[in-house]
């Protein structure tokens, strides 16, 4: 298996997909946002429970290939306990991540996804369950899409 | 006769590495390669004869006119339609679809009409009819496709009560993009016509495949595009029979497609210019009259055996594959094979592929309903066409064998 | 820099003869010639690059996605247009015009309003409009064009009058592909602002002539074909401004320009995707990217200065004719020239011309109404571009001198 | 100038052309139809007066090039006096003379048309009167066209 896609898949990746954490419909969630990928299929919905500005939980469910669905895990561990603006600056971390492969070292778990960088057309998996995430913070119960032209 | 594997020194793009593999390209049905004399006959045309077309009386313009025109009746015969007339040159099947979901629906449909089509569409041939029934009040029904026994064709029994005389439309695909399932359109055509709707074939998937004869099939309307069967990109073609599209109004208007222009009104030009506004693709009409010489050398029904024969190997040897899920019927199918597996998602099977220099295709393949109906998310698709061996089929199997060990260890 | 003469060993087409003399193309108003680059850009594309785009994960698909993608944001460089969602792909300015004509109009035109357009348009920016008027129940109301004191340009002072609140839409042409008028399209935007009317420039016969910027017309919609400016046949643009694009209605409808579809409906993607259903002429808009390469290579400020002074010789050179009636401004104009004898028609100009190796054009250059507001029934037209030359008109002034003693006696 | 040329704007086309015959309408006409050629704007009306099955007198009228407009002058000289059967046959060989260049010898004038068939972008020029005026016979008052696939 190339270097590429050993970087892609890393065994973080691998087990957050076969295991995903914090899967299904959060009953006390109070915001909701889904993400869609039009051109692959996938599917994500994000709960939050927004107390003030801080996520007490959150879930996330839908349907779609090991990076998104492992992103998507992984990304509801780190958003627990976090406000609107940790969230959106870990966002910006792992956007950056995904996007150079620069990942720092102390972030070893987002920073699995540093092999996103050399596949391009995945970036949007990756970062589809953040945009959910955002979009319900922003309380903005509209579907979101990665399919935007500046992903 | 060339034999399959002189075949593959026809098409430039096969001689690649990809990854450091060879290429073995099986997303076909997406969109074919394309043979050398194809790629040669558009650069003629850019080096010799390029110029706009009908206007013109200069040396170019009428060599760019004949050779679009002859493109016409080039692809006529292909189709054996009755005169060439009744091609209209459109960017590829889903435009020739809307052309008739707008000009023929609009005059046609009103409440109470019931347009049908089938549950195995492409959204190309399906959200078109929506809107078309949408504007009009006209219902939209759907002919079920059959579950584990007779698992991916359409259920014929629904017919008898689906196809009552309210119908005024009913659209079908040949093949199904997703399923492989080949449809009997000759049957559905008659069909339809007993009851007197109006038949639109949708041939995406099987005009590159397989003889086709538009007045066997007995259809109205037929939609392909050129760039799955050899062909160029832009370039597609709108079948109609000729007293249907005599009746019909204009979708897009402009230069080109009138007779007299006042600052009042226009009159429109019999069709095929009344269906071409503005300036036509004329390379891409042109190289799709040379695809159709080259399949035709080929011999369309030695495809057939080649494409379909490929397809039943494929669908052999994968279903040997640990919990995967092969679609569509067992038996005889089109030139693919999509499956599925619970544990291992198609955008993953088709990343490991790519490493192993396969070009296959993974996702719901432009049929979003049928695929939540099947239960699936999306499925990988291999789709073969006259360039591909049965050692690609091996390929293929292998890396789907190593993509699952990864994922299940 | 290259010199005009190293521009012509860039063009293939024009190192052949025609009727035993060398090749004279002045019919670049219908279309024009192609560069080796963009010839070349399309051969690599089929012979490297050839798959489908957008939903595909291996890596052809993805190269082809990230080349379509690429030309996409070229062309919105090209034009300076904000962002490169604005700009659609379409088959040329035909499909562009109608997309706004239907998507547009149907939203927004109601009985009472007003379409204003101008009665030097091209057929293809002229029926359209008359359609949509039709369908609505809008009037559609024309800007004159001057006649002998201020040969062919609009009457401006009209728009006092014309420009009323209740236009609703203003389309108009950056250069007549009959007069040579250059419009002062700036201004014209600004005034329909000003009583919000929306804007949509018909630039077929502007953008591969001169600088061109989006952002500094202020126009909304803009539309062109990529065949006149060195490009493809078959691809053309919409320019959009973002605003307007989101909130306007697909107008085809099919795979790729969809988010979710169910048996019942669908949800569209935002633009462009929204507007551009079906497999894209990929080839195309590939090589319309190059095209702009070509001409960005080339200067565009100096391909005006080059085309129009071109035209401005033509003028003075053809009007020494006997009895000639050359149309539209005498002093500034775009890169063509049209005129007219009383007793020679041009179609029998136009064989001579042939003759003499000439490709020239004539006929009414879908323009009826105008021609039969200025008295004519057709003009002879000589448009030029980057490979022509001085020479050249003199070549064609001998011809008309030839043709004229024929006729004359 | 070229031989082909010369073949094409025969004497007597010229000729038609600069001195049309029977121009204008015919103010005892009972039949009419009118002729376009939608590429090249070439419009021709024919008048006929029409008696029983023959055409008593007719006219012609339009403009375009010269072998449009010669064209139909000479056909105006040809059919005073025919039935319609004989108009149809007369067309059938003009038809045939501007299609394949092969003139009988005692047709000398339509014979002139012969050139034409080396220019086969104006076959619709030489056959828009003659089709305007079997329309005409066939009381078919509609616009007919010379744009069709089969010209
Ligand atoms: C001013 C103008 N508008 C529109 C068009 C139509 O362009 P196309 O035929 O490429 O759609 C033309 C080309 O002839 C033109 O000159
Ligand atoms: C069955 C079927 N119909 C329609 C289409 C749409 O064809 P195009 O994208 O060329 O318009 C396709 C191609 O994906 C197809 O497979």
């Amino acid at each position: 298996m190339s270097a590429d896609l050993t970087e892609l898949y890393q065994q973080v990746i691998l087990d957050h997909n076969r295991r995903p954490r914090n899967r299904g419909r959060l009953p006390t969630a109070n915001r909701v946002a889904h993400g869609d990928n039009p051109s692959c299929g996938d599917q994500c919905s994000v709960y939050l429970q927004l107390e003030g500005d801080r996520i007490k939980d959150l879930s996330f469910d839908g349907s779609g290939c090991a990076i998104s669905q492992a992103s998507a895990s992984l990304m509801t561990t780190q958003l627990k306990g976090k406000t609107a603006a940790e969230a959106q600056a870990l966002y910006d971390q792992f956007h950056q991540i995904v996007t150079t492969g620069n990942a720092p070292d102390e972030m070893s778990d987002i920073g699995a996804f540093a092999g996103v960088h050399t596949f391009p057309a995945r970036i949007k998996c990756a970062t589809l369950g953040w945009h959910a995430a955002l979009n319900a913070l922003k309380s903005d119960p509209t579907t979101v899409t990665t399919e935007s032209h500046n992903d | 006769m060339p034999t399959w594997k002189d075949v593959r020194a026809d098409f430039p793009i096969l001689h690649q590495q990809v990854n450091g593999k060879p290429l073995v390209y099986l997303d076909n049905g997406a969109t074919s390669q394309k043979p050398r004399a194809v790629i040669d006959a558009l650069v003629k045309y850019y080096e010799r004869d390029n110029s706009n077309v009908h206007r013109g009386l200069h040396a170019l313009s009428m060599r760019a006119t004949d050779a679009y025109e002859g493109a016409r009746a080039r692809i006529a015969k292909f189709i054996n339609a009755a005169d060439s007339a009744e091609i209209i040159f459109t960017r590829g099947t889903t435009e020739s679809i809307n052309i008739v979901a707008r000009s023929w629906a609009q005059a046609h449909l009103k409440p109470g009409d019931v347009v049908l089509t089938t549950e195995m569409e492409h959204h190309s041939n399906l959200v078109p009819w929506q809107q078309a029934a949408k504007a009009s009040g006209a219902a939209l029904k759907y002919v079920p496709v059959l579950g584990t026994n007779a698992e991916g064709g359409l259920d014929l029994a629904s017919l008898d009560t689906l196809l009552t005389p309210q119908v005024k439309l009913f659209a079908f695909t040949h093949i199904s993009n997703t399923l492989g399932t080949i449809n009997p359109v000759a049957e559905l055509c008659r069909r339809a016509r007993a009851v007197g709707a109006v038949t639109v074939i949708d041939a995406a998937q099987s005009i590159g495949h397989a003889p086709l004869d538009v007045q066997e099939l007995g259809c109205d309307f037929l939609a392909f595009s050129g760039h799955k069967m050899c062909g160029p990109t832009g370039i597609g073609v709108l079948y109609g029979r000729r007293a249907l599209l005599d009746k019909l109004a204009p979708d897009e208007t402009g230069g080109g497609m009138v007779v007299n222009v006042t600052y009042q009104g226009a009159t429109w030009k019999p069709a095929p210019e009344r269906f071409e506004a503005g300036t036509p693709h004329i390379a891409g009409a042109i190289g799709l009259g040379v695809a159709c010489d080259y399949l035709d050398g080929l011999d369309r029904a030695k495809i057939r055996e080649h494409d379909d024969g490929l397809a039943r190997i494929a669908y052999e040897k994968l279903s040997a594959l640990p919990d995967i899920r092969v679609l569509g019927p067992k038996g005889e199918r089109g030139g693919l094979v999509s499956f599925a597996f619970p544990d291992v998602h198609a955008h993953d099977v088709v990343t490991f592929a790519d490493e192993d220099g396969l070009a296959v295709r993974g996702g719901h393949h432009c049929n979003q309903p049928l695929m939540r109906k099947l239960g699936l998310t999306s499925t990988t698709r291999a789709s073969f066409y006259v360039y591909n061996t049965a050692e690609e089929i091996d390929v293929l199997v292998a890396s789907m064998r190593r993509t699952l060990k990864f994922f299940r260890g």
